[in-house]
């Protein structure tokens, strides 16, 4: 089983090229190809996580090239913590593509879409299987290519053009982070492999300047993927892609990527305590600001979006704070409600075309499923205890909390606090009070999705209630246990701080559930009472804190500035030498030229002229005078 | 018949011309299936010649050696020959080259049935543009390599002037002009060495200009000389790269010629540079060579950051790759800088890589001047729709040149800064800046043209057939070189190493 | 008795030179300019026939050249005059500082 | 000197030089009894034939020794024979061209322009076969008196008449002035013999003139930089070839310019190899930075004035003016390559030029002007008339596979050769050819890029052979020079130049 696990990613890949052969052809049963490969590519990562979870890892390598006598090699490793993300993923992306199956009907590119699904699991699926940091970071780019393509698939869009230029640069500089910092442990290694990197790091050789530089590039590659931090802003504006491409991408794997980074380098991290600490105020402040945004936004892509920043926020908190189990374990938990969510929300969106909550409302009895799972999803991510997400949040607190980040603690609760308010303003705009969307006409009722699109939709609601017992304290840890056979030797002394953690975070969360009811259902609070009451606060936040602005007025104003100076001194300087040198010389001929007056004396003149001048010099230089 | 065959790989060129002589001018159709052919023929030969090319095997191979020109010259020591012989031989380095050279000759050839007149006289300049490519890779002694550099000149003048768009006769000239600087330069450094050293042949020269200083000092060949040389060098191919601040005769060039000549161009005439500095510079001067090192690599990352920057804001899509192809440059240089395995590794790769990139995009860029009879950024837009084909291989193009993983772009940007960064990794980190900038300026383009709402273009078609066999050859050839790199790299090894070995790197 | 110094004999043939050479390039009048020419040939000769006498070894050869100089500097007046009358015959002038239709 | 003495040389020796005077003479006196109105085209061949039949003399006498006649006044050696080659080749040449000459004007002259085209080659080759300075001084006359009346030859033609007055003038004072420097030499060496003169140079008495020797070698030089048409006495040049028919444009630039340089190295080379310049060290060197600023100034005049040149005559005129400061680099450092590389540039250049010169002739008698827009379009209108201009154009601005290039390549060997090699006078020469390529493309472009009105260019079939041969000899002197080389090194031992047999006994036999 495990021999042949490198053939997980290419199921999808082979999906890719097929579909792109068939591009042309007009039934949508192409998609069943995708559905098929990936499903089978979900099957073997079950058997290859089982088969992890008995036994060994493994991990094969051929030499990809060699320069000089150094061989990049090639390959893939499966070990317990990437065992986890291919089940994952895999099973995300099945789901998503049975999904996309009803959600695209009728799109006229509806076999590329499957095709640059396909891609992007198998970029993916790659990237969790590599062995090696180089491998990572040609499937990390591949990844964000696959996303770049997904979300300008309205390519006809301004707003997605874009929002996929956006995302491929700003994640393309941490990416370039990333590639400073493998490069950099090249050269202090002289191998691109994990296992050999840890090695020279437990050998301590090297310096912990170095450890904390490196560290630090490398975790700018997973700020620049995750959203994090001051290179969030591109995620948001992916909502521009088809809703189950937000699900799959910006939800459950890509965003997730980067925290697989960070937990897949972590021995280098552990090497560094400034490194973890800024990893972990990064998280704290992002999940914190990611969620204060997530208040006011009125698209419901885009608070999803936010609250999935705000997540990845958490789970990064968690790696910071040495709390790698309860890292990964958010990660998972994530993923699944995450992703029900998003698909919840494509649905809402199928059925009433419009993405502004403040359109929609009373779809509770109209979405009879839709509604309940999105309950689930939301009562799960806002950390109500017994549903998967209460155990991961309260894991990362703990963690947080025995970590002695204290600061990073409480922000995590107003963050976890504020999350639930979100989530169920949300909630309540959508699904309950009356519509207020004045039927356009020739527009069809708002009906149920179709089965293909609800039937992921429960099975990611199942899991968003039980992935929380993988990992509890009360009915065993099985995910640490499994983790710990990994290669990272995880930190000891356990996390499960005081009791009285847990209770913080569900009085936290049903504080904010509380205050979304009264305001959202009950009106007890009007609205606009926040507004109100601190309107210049309220107004930056609804503007995002303003971030995309500032990076417009410094950083891209600055770029195109330069170019621009840049264009003027091509013309001017670099050209303009080369036009006074032609030009000096057109000058000289037409002097030579005016010398030749047609005056037959005047030449016997410049003769004689010329021959004293050179006797003069003779007699001169000679000394002839002297 | 091995004997012979490099010498008839560089003249099968002239094949094509013969029989086209023969051929009546207005019969359009035979003259460009002729002219296909008459690369095709080239591309077979090279083909038998990389079947003879023993890959593990160092040093020179199929060499060829006759005498040619001899001056007898009466010194203090008595009568001196000063020989010149016409010896050509490939080794890794030069056998890649030829190859690409080869290949993009035949897709240019398919590209130019977008030529509208005088095909005859056209294909006639072009096959001679070829032979001249090919012997330069080829030629084993300074006066060879001389003459076929040369030979490049005037066809490529003659080939902008007369077939290229409305600046045609400046660029031409500008070309003429900066490429002349650049081989006077060349000419003289040449004469220079053989008067001092009495031999033009590349390893004699190399191995007389290593032995120790006493010995040089009789030949009257100093330190300083020796920098000179190479300081000369480094300015004549700097021209031909080209480098900061020499740039902008190439820029014209690139947005004046045809796109078929622009494919040769950027693909295979600016290489010359880089073949140039590696062959001259680190192989004949290897000490004077690592003095500069760092100069040479700020000069790279000036290369690079400039090009990127200029190529943000420019509408014109030919100048965005035309700057582009500055940039890529940059990244040849910082390769060379590096003066180690990786580095020169890249160099390389990246310099047969960007001549695949740049010639299917430049390829891409005519087909569209065909369908919008324009170049400007803002006469296209949603050209997806329409042409899914040209879009999605435009798209890959770019993507390729940011350098994107599992396309040759990568692994020659990849490894020319891994050497880098082991040098100065400073300078590096700077010049990686330069990575944003590309898929800045890259996706600009490439999205403004593709993406975005459609505008009417008085021709929407698709890639026709004819067009699809160069963009799909060039681009399966990048996404070969990006997937199994090991094919070039070891091909390039024993070469490199022995160059390597010079610089004691 | 003849005790006039070489010196005198060159300085008088290079005034000599030097007037012809200023006549040559000055004079508006075409045949001055030749003979301005002659004059400067002369100056030679005087060279010449001095050196001849009172050079390191004195001997005829000196003299011969001057001959033949001689002989030739006719000739050359004969030509330019033949071609200054072809000359006369289209321009109806002898003026040097018209014949100025080349320039540039 | 007796009769038998007199006998006793070995006139043989100057067979080329007696056929020449034979059939000028022959020329003059059947002209003189032919009718006025009949044609003249007889005299033409007879005139070529001569010069064939001298050409194989020449031939004949290559494995001759060195022969002497009246103590060097006529010296037949390896130098004299290869360049007495080239001037006869370059008159033939000229008189093919000038044979299907079409103007009326000089129909009615024809007949005494090819004598006086043997009378000039006579003197040209006089310059090249004597040592002495008198006969030199004759020779250089003979070939002037002869050019100066070519160059007025169309009588009614007022352009004609006055580059030919111009040309007697400058040539009057370049001769007075060369005289005047010959005059100081002979004195300072009471000598005329050059060889003599080279030994008398060695005489302590003349390390106390130092200076008078140095003042003389400049004078004698510039005088002599007239006839190559160099700076400072370059500027008749322009004129002189505008006015002049174009066959004797061709033979100035060509034949004359030869015989210049020719003169140049005799005397410069054997009277100055060794004589002591200021403060007795070897003036040769001593005078190096003159020649170069000279060779410098010229390249960058010739070159720079002829990029405002419409006018193709004149444009040529300052090309040919830039070749000879080309040619004027080996000079500078005088490497033991010197005579070669000179001579196979001069090879070359005959070719280059000549070819042009009668595309040029064919244009201008055609299009009745001599403004660079005759050649608009020629590729379209006749490209065998095209391509052929094409390849001298670039032989004269130096491309490879064309003779001009290896040429130039000779010259840089010639220039970086020694120590201390000249590394700026080389780079000036660069800079200069790029600058060339302006004008010399121009005129590419003007023939490929623009479109020509104009008819179909008709050519007369002695000029499509001198085309067809002079460009072939450009490309195949471009791809295997070795043929001229080898022939050079094959048949003429330099050394001989230097040798004075005068010295070992003066009759032989």
């Amino acid at each position: 089983m495990l021999q042949m696990s490198w053939l997980i990613p290419l199921f999808p890949l082979l999906s890719f090229i097929l579909l792109l052969l068939f591009r042309k052809s007009k039934s949508e049963s192409t998609a069943w190809i995708g559905v098929l490969l990936t499903g089978l590519s979900l099957v073997m990562s079950v058997g290859v996580c089982l088969a992890v979870w008995q036994g060994e890892g493994i991990k094969t390598e051929g030499t990809w090239f060699q320069i000089g006598e150094r061989a990049i090699t090639m390959g893939f490793e499966v070990n317990p913590l990437n065992a986890l993300m291919l089940v994952i993923v895999s099973l995300v992306s099945f789901l998503v593509h049975l999904y996309s199956k009803g959600y695209m009907h009728g799109d006229e590119r509806f076999g590329v879409f499957f095709a640059y699904l396909g891609l992007f699991s198998f970029a993916m699926l790659g990237l969790v299987l590599s062995p090696n940091l180089l491998q990572l970071y040609m499937f990390w780019e591949l990844v964000g290519l696959g996303s770049f393509l997904l979300i300008g698939f309205y390519y006809f869009k301004p707003e997605a053009k874009a929002a996929a230029k956006k995302a491929f640069v700003m994640t393309r500089i941490g990416d370039v982070g990333l590639f400073i910092g493998m490069v950099l442990l090249f050269w202090q290694v002289g191998s691109f492999e994990y296992d050999e990197i840890f090695a020279t790091v437990k050998n301590g050789d090297i310096s912990d300047g170095m450890l904390t530089l490196t560290a630090l590039c490398i975790f700018v590659g997973a700020v620049g993927k995750s959203g994090q931090l001051p290179l969030h802003t591109w995620l948001p504006d992916a909502m521009e892609g088809p809703t189950p491409v937000s699900a799959l991408i910006h939800a459950a794997t890509m965003v997730a990527a980067g925290v697989y980074l960070v937990a897949a380098m972590y021995p280098l991290f552990q090497a560094s305590e400034a490194a973890l600490t800024v990893v972990a105020v990064v998280g704290g402040l992002t999940a914190i600001f990611a969620a204060s945004i997530g208040l006011m936004q009125k698209d419901i892509k885009r608070v999803l979006a936010y609250s999935t920043v705000s997540q990845l926020g958490y789970m990064m908190l968690a790696l910071g704070a040495s709390g790698y189990v309860a890292g990964i374990f958010h990660l998972t938990t994530h993923a699944f409600f995450k992703a029900l969510l998003f698909l919840a929300a494509g649905s809402v969106i199928h059925a009433v075309h419009t993405q502004n909550i403040e359109e929609m409302g009373g779809l509770w009895k109209k979405l009879r499923l839709t509604g309940p799972l999105f309950l689930i999803g939301a009562l799960a991510i806002s950390g109500v205890p017994l549903l998967s997400g209460f155990f991961s949040k309260d894991e990362i607190l703990a963690s947080t909390y025995a970590d002695g980040k204290y600061g990073l603690f409480w922000l995590a609760v107003i963050a976890a606090f504020m999350t639930a308010f979100y989530m169920f303003r949300l909630f309540f705009l959508v699904f309950t009070g009356e519509a207020r969307q004045e039927k356009k006409d020739g527009q069809k009722d708002v009906h149920e999705s179709p089965s293909v699109m609800t039937f992921p939709m429960i099975v990611l609601g199942v899991l968003a209630v039980v992935a929380g017992y993988l990992n509890t304290t009360w009915f065993g840890t099985f995910l640490s246990d499994y983790l710990a056979r990994g290669p990272v030797e995880l930190p000891h002394g356990d996390h499960h701080g005081p009791v009285w953690i847990p209770l913080v975070a569900t009085l936290a969360s049903l504080l904010g559930i509380g205050l979304a009811y009264l305001i959202y259902q009950r009106g007890t609070l009007s609205r606009d009472w926040i507004t109100r009451s601190f309107p210049g606060l309220s107004d930056v936040i609804y503007n995002k804190w303003y971030i995309d602005e500032g990076y417009d007025q410094t950083v891209v104003k600055g770029t195109t500035g330069l170019s621009k100076l840049g264009a003027l001194f091509d013309r001017y300087v670099v050209e303009g030498l080369v036009t006074a040198v032609t030009t000096g010389v057109q000058r000289l001929g037409r002097i030579g030229s005016r010398l030749q007056n047609g005056q037959v004396q005047s030449y016997g003149t410049a003769a004689i002229f010329g021959i004293v001048i050179l006797l003069l010099i003779v007699a001169l230089t000679g000394g002839y005078f002297s | 018949m091995n004997t012979w065959l490099l010498s008839i790989l560089i003249f099968s060129p002239l094949l094509g011309v013969l029989v086209l002589m023969f051929i009546p001018s207005h019969d359009e159709k035979s003259i460009k299936w002729l002219g296909v052919l008459g690369t095709l023929f080239p591309l077979g030969i090279a083909l038998v010649v990389l079947s003879a090319f023993n890959i593990a095997e160092e040093g020179l191979q199929l060499a060829e050696r006759f005498s040619w020109i001899s001056y007898e010259v009466f010194q203090s020591k008595g009568e001196v020959k000063y020989p010149i012989f016409y010896e050509v031989g490939v080794n890794g380095l030069s056998m890649v080259l030829i190859l690409l050279t080869a290949v993009v000759s035949v897709l240019a050839a398919i590209a130019s049935f977008s030529i509208k007149q005088n095909w005859k006289s056209y294909f006639i300049l072009f096959f001679l543009l070829e032979m001249g490519m090919l012997g330069v890779f080829a030629a084993q002694n300074l006066f060879l390599f001389f003459i076929f550099f040369e030979i490049t000149l005037i066809p490529m003048f003659f080939l902008i002037g007369r077939w290229g768009y409305l600046e045609r006769e400046k660029a031409a000239y500008s070309f003429l002009i900066y490429n002349g600087v650049g081989s006077a330069i060349l000419l003289i450094v040449f004469v220079a060495l053989f008067m001092k050293t009495g031999t033009m042949n590349f390893e004699q020269l190399a191995y007389t200009l290593s032995l120790p200083q006493a010995e040089l000092n009789q030949l009257f060949i100093t330190k300083g000389f020796k920098m000179g040389m190479l300081i000369a060098l480094l300015i004549a191919f700097a021209v031909k790269l080209p480098v900061f601040p020499l740039h902008s005769w190439m820029v014209r060039v690139h947005v004046q010629a045809p796109p078929a000549i622009v494919m040769i161009h950027s693909g295979i005439l600016l290489k010359i540079g880089a073949y140039g500095v590696i062959v001259f510079g680190a192989g004949m001067f290897p000490e004077q060579f690592k003095s500069l090192a760092f100069i040479i690599g700020l000069f790279g990352v000036i290369n690079l950051l400039y090009g990127a920057f200029l190529a943000l804001t420019q509408t014109d899509v030919k100048r965005v790759l035309a700057y582009s192809s500055v940039s890529h440059m940059g990244i040849v240089l910082i390769g060379l800088a590096a003066v180690n395995e990786s580095g020169m590794t890249g160099a390389v790769f990246q310099v047969v890589s960007h001549g695949l990139i740049s010639a299917l995009l430049f390829f891409l860029v005519g087909a569209l001047y065909d369908r919008a009879g324009s170049s400007e950024l803002s006469a296209f837009g949603g050209v997806a729709k329409r042409m899914p084909i040209l879009a999605g291989i435009f798209l890959a193009g770019g993507l390729a040149s940011l350098g994107l993983p599992g396309m040759s772009g990568f692994i020659s940007e990849f490894m020319a800064f891994l050497g880098l960064f082991e040098k100065m990794p400073v300078l590096a980190a700077v010049g990686t800046l330069g990575l944003i900038l590309t898929a800045v300026y890259v996706l600009r383009a490439v999205l403004a043209i593709t993406f975005g709402a459609e505008k009417d273009l008085h021709k929407a078609d698709d890639l026709s057939s004819s067009e699809r066999i160069p963009a799909f050859v060039l681009l399966a050839a990048i996404l070969f070189i990006g997937i199994y790199p090991a094919w070039l790299s070891d091909m390039l090894r024993p070469t490199l190493d022995a160059i390597l070995l010079g610089l004691g790197g | 008795m003849s005790s006039v110094p070489l010196a005198a004999y060159l300085m008088l043939a290079l005034i000599l030179f030097c007037i012809g050479l200023f006549g040559a390039l000055t004079k508006r009048n075409a045949v001055i300019v030749l003979i301005s020419i002659e004059l400067m040939l002369n100056a030679v000769n005087i060279n010449l026939v001095a050196f001849a006498k009172y050079s390191i070894n004195p001997g005829m050869t000196g003299q011969i050249f001057s001959l033949f100089t001689i002989t030739v500097a006719a000739a050359e007046a004969a030509v330019g005059l033949a071609i200054l009358i072809a000359l006369y015959r289209n321009r109806q002038t002898v003026n040097v500082d018209e014949m100025d239709t080349m320039k540039r | 000197m007796d009769l038998d003495t007199l006998l006793s040389f070995k006139w043989s020796v100057m067979a080329p030089e007696f056929i020449i005077l034979g059939v000028a003479t022959l020329l003059s006196l059947i002209d003189l009894f032919m009718k006025k109105e009949s044609s003249r085209k007889p005299l033409a061949w007879l005139a070529g034939a001569g010069v064939l039949a001298a050409l194989v003399a020449i031939f004949m006498q290559l494995d001759l020794e060195v022969t002497s006649i009246l103590y060097d006044t006529y010296r037949l050696d390896s130098f004299s024979k290869a360049f007495k080659i080239l001037l006869l080749l370059g008159t033939l040449l000229v008189l093919v061209l000038a044979a299907s000459y079409k103007k009326e004007d000089i129909e009615e002259n024809r007949g005494e322009f090819y004598y006086l085209l043997l009378s000039a080659l006579l003197g040209a080759m006089m310059m090249a076969s004597s040592a002495d300075l008198i006969t030199l001084f004759v020779g250089l006359e003979l070939l002037s008196l002869s050019s100066y009346i070519m160059a007025g030859l169309e009588r009614r033609n007022k352009r004609s008449n006055e580059s030919a007055f111009k040309y007697v003038v400058s040539g009057g004072i370049a001769t007075a002035i060369t005289l005047f420097g010959i005059s100081y030499v002979f004195g300072l060496t009471g000598e005329t013999n050059l060889f003599m003169i080279a030994q008398n140079m060695q005489e302590p008495e003349l390390l106390k003139h130092g200076f008078l020797l140095m003042f003389a070698f400049i004078i004698m030089f510039a005088g002599l930089t007239f006839k190559i048409a160099a700076a400072p006495l370059h500027m008749w040049a322009p004129d002189v070839y505008e006015g002049a028919p174009v066959p004797v444009t061709a033979f100035l630039s060509v034949v004359s310019k030869t015989a210049g340089f020719v003169i140049l190295l005799r005397v410069i080379i054997i009277t100055f190899i060794a004589a002591p310049g200021i403060n007795s060290d070897n003036i040769l060197l001593q005078v190096q930075p003159y020649i170069m600023a000279l060779a410098a100034a010229t390249m960058i005049i010739g070159n720079v004035t002829a990029l405002r040149q419409r006018n193709i005559k004149r444009m040529f005129a300052y090309s040919s003016i830039a070749q000879a400061g080309y040619i004027l680099v080996p000079f500078v450092s005088n490497s033991s390559l010197l005579f070669e590389l000179i001579w196979f540039y001069l090879l070359a250049y005959l070719f280059m030029n000549i070819g042009a010169f009668t595309i040029i002739q064919i244009l201008t008698a055609q299009e009745k002007s001599n403004d660079i827009s005759i050649f608009r379009g020629l590729f379209k209108r006749s490209p065998w008339l095209a391509v052929p201009m094409t390849f001298f154009l670039l032989s004269l601005a130096g491309i490879p596979v064309t003779a001009g290039f290896v040429g130039k390549f000779g010259i840089f060997m010639g220039a970086l050769g020694l120590e201390p090699a000249h590394y700026w006078l080389a780079a000036v020469m660069m800079a200069t050819t790029l600058v060339s390529y302006l004008y010399y493309f121009n005129v590419i472009a003007v023939m490929f890029f623009r479109d020509g009105e104009g008819a179909k260019v008709s050519v007369p079939s002695g000029m499509a052979a001198i085309l067809a041969f002079c460009a072939v000899s450009t490309i195949v002197l471009g791809v295997m020079p070795d043929l001229a080389l080898d022939f050079f090194y094959g048949n003429f031992d330099i050394n001989e130049f230097f040798m004075n047999i005068e010295a070992v006994d003066t009759h032989t036999h």
